[in-house]
């Protein structure tokens, strides 16, 4: 278990993540890169700010 | 656990519709009586047609419902404090989704709707019967009272808040709801006539709005917040949208904010933290809760002047009513509270 | 008798949607993948909201998909054929609801599609899996293909004059259908923006309509009907309303009409003749059928000219899809029909 650096939420892993793996927060939807595995540490993905919104 | 026998006083409205609908598929409760009294020896499927082929019970009249086990109530407002005692000799537990039983000051009562309450004695012996607000207190009721529809909104967007104890009394915690026409019940006017009412944006209550008394109530505790309450109508059936505005001093970090709701609603099975960064739906939106009992509750912080907005979505018909009071009775007769209220909404809707 | 499981491939569009919402609450399957190239990894609720708090799992690929005991196919048109081979190795029973194996006749699917079908010869070993028009080839069969949300209304519209003998080949059966955007699917085009979309009355099809050939190969049994269709998009997201305009020869009365009907649907769980004189639901109208596996059926006959008027309506999505797919699969395994399917529809809506 790890946190979301977006959001802080627990964020279950399974143990064979690899480097530059991206996952999603459950609770945000943010992407999340792994940048290292022992310790696991995630960073927010680059995320192309598209617009939303009406 | 053999089933209960429950009867709905007030069956042709919307909110009564609902309740039957939600009632006839409960698996703990057998459905035994409906009243209505323009519509007796109708059946219910040519009031509310989504319950053809569900049953073949007919509208009874006021005075012919018999004993039951849980009586629930959608008459219109007044009707119920006057006739309690001949109510309560029905049933032992009622619950009651009008506005006759929801405040517990007799004068706050009379400053919002306007006349002296007929049996001012006995409100405080309701409980106002949100779940998360009262779970305990349910638990041993027997006399419950449902909440306005936009107050259930504003109350679930900003309990958390409350409960922190972050809600200043000074600083003014203005209150814009959304909100479709179903709310407004299923007499026609000339203001309900399609032709006026499709498409409308329209602020049909900038101010006055009488389910303010039940926020201020409900969130003050002792000392009472300055609540500023707006409703505008929108081209929507169901739902609810409320957008509270909230000045925090000092200002929250926004994940501090997010850890409060999370703490607050971690363990409740309606209500849904949506603040997402990614989809069509990334904040509460009341129209995939259609139908449905979830409450979804959502916010954006403005950093620099503190101020919190807080967003929330229900359906007005369900979690807004007719859901919420299956869910109080859940809670009186012990059962696991999503019995009987598992659908999840529809997308796309 | 332990639960069956159950994957989804192609479970990102709309129907797939709500084929997993279906799934997710049917009490004799247990939902185990759901599959979408382009979503992979991502949470089922980051593209259906509505699927917030029922379910943990994310979508896998097509090559990640295992072995079950039910696969249900909702990939896009001519998928489900190129991948035949491989989808029946994972599965003995394969529930399509795409378009490539609802034509008996490769002649007939080139006439429509444009193009030859990729395994022919696989074509008539898929049952055409509407329950009310073939429940007992149902019961044997492993492989089994959903049918069009428009040809599923007219059909079911049409059935018990088609069964009657009443249709006759030289009598042109004008049909004319009113659809929801949701039919279209959930990628986003021009003619699909909410500026461009919104209170539209879109002729998108007067001729040449797919589902066409489904009608005519359904209802003509050995003689070639002549059925002329045309669709029209209007304000609705969930929905068909078809109205088919049927002359018959020598014309027949009103109530012999009513007893075709009602003797061809009375023992049918999800079909309801609704034909009444009273209230503002005298038809059958979509919007109360959003999110149920109900059909509507009523009609108008003129005595002068012979006309029939027959009037269908279902949720797209639901009796026109995923709930007739699941409906289907019910029939496979022997359960009760409306297992999983009972949630009645809203009211007001």
């Amino acid at each position: 278990m790890t946190s979301c650096p977006e959001c802080e939420a627990d964020v279950p892993v399974d143990n064979d993540l690899e480097t530059g793996e991206i996952i999603l927060c459950e609770e945000c939807g943010a992407e999340l890169e792994v940048i290292s595995e022992d310790p696991l540490k995630l960073a927010l993905a680059p995320d192309e700010e598209e617009d939303w919104g009406e | 656990m053999s089933r209960l026998t429950v009867a709905v006083a007030g069956g042709s409205g919307y909110i009564g519709g609902e309740l039957v609908r939600l009632l006839l598929q409960h698996p703990a409760v057998e459905l035994t009586q409906v009243t209505s009294e323009s519509n007796r020896g109708k059946f219910l499927h040519q009031v509310h047609p989504n319950l053809r082929r569900q049953t073949r019970l007919k509208f009874v009249r006021m005075d012919e419902l018999q004993d039951c086990d849980i009586l629930f109530l959608a008459l219109p407002h007044g009707m119920t404090q006057s006739r309690l005692e001949a109510l309560q000799a029905l049933s032992e537990r009622i619950i009651d989704l009008s506005s006759d039983f929801r405040l517990r000051d007799p004068l706050l009562y009379k400053t919002w709707y306007g006349h002296d309450h007929v049996c001012p004695e006995r409100l405080s012996s309701f409980v106002y019967g949100i779940p998360e607000l009262h779970r305990d207190a349910l638990a041993f009721a027997t006399h419950v009272s449902g909440a306005g529809c936009l107050a259930t909104a504003t109350l679930l967007g900003l309990y958390p808040l409350a409960r922190a104890g972050l809600l200043a009394p000074e600083a003014p915690i203005v209150v814009e709801a959304k909100v479709g026409s179903s709310a407004s019940g299923n007499k026609p006017s000339l203001a309900s006539h399609h032709p006026e009412r499709h498409g409308a944006v329209r602020s049909f209550k900038p101010t006055g709005h009488r389910h303010t008394a039940e926020v201020i109530q409900e969130l003050s505790g002792n000392t009472s917040l300055s609540v500023h309450f707006s409703a505008t109508a929108i081209e929507m059936v169901r739902g609810v949208l409320t957008t509270s505005h909230v000045f925090l001093d000092p200002p929250l970090r926004e994940n501090d904010i997010r850890s409060l709701y999370r703490e607050a609603y971690k363990d409740e099975p309606f209500m849904r933290l949506v603040k997402e960064k990614q989809g069509a739906y990334r904040y509460p939106e009341p129209k995939i809760l259609s139908g449905s009992n979830f409450c979804d509750v959502g916010f954006e912080s403005d950093p620099h002047s503190g101020r919190v907005v807080v967003l929330c979505a229900l359906d007005n018909l369900v979690k807004g009513g007719a859901g919420n009071g299956v869910q109080a009775m859940n809670c009186m007769l012990g059962l696991d509270e999503t019995t009987g209220l598992t659908f999840p909404g529809l997308h796309p809707v």
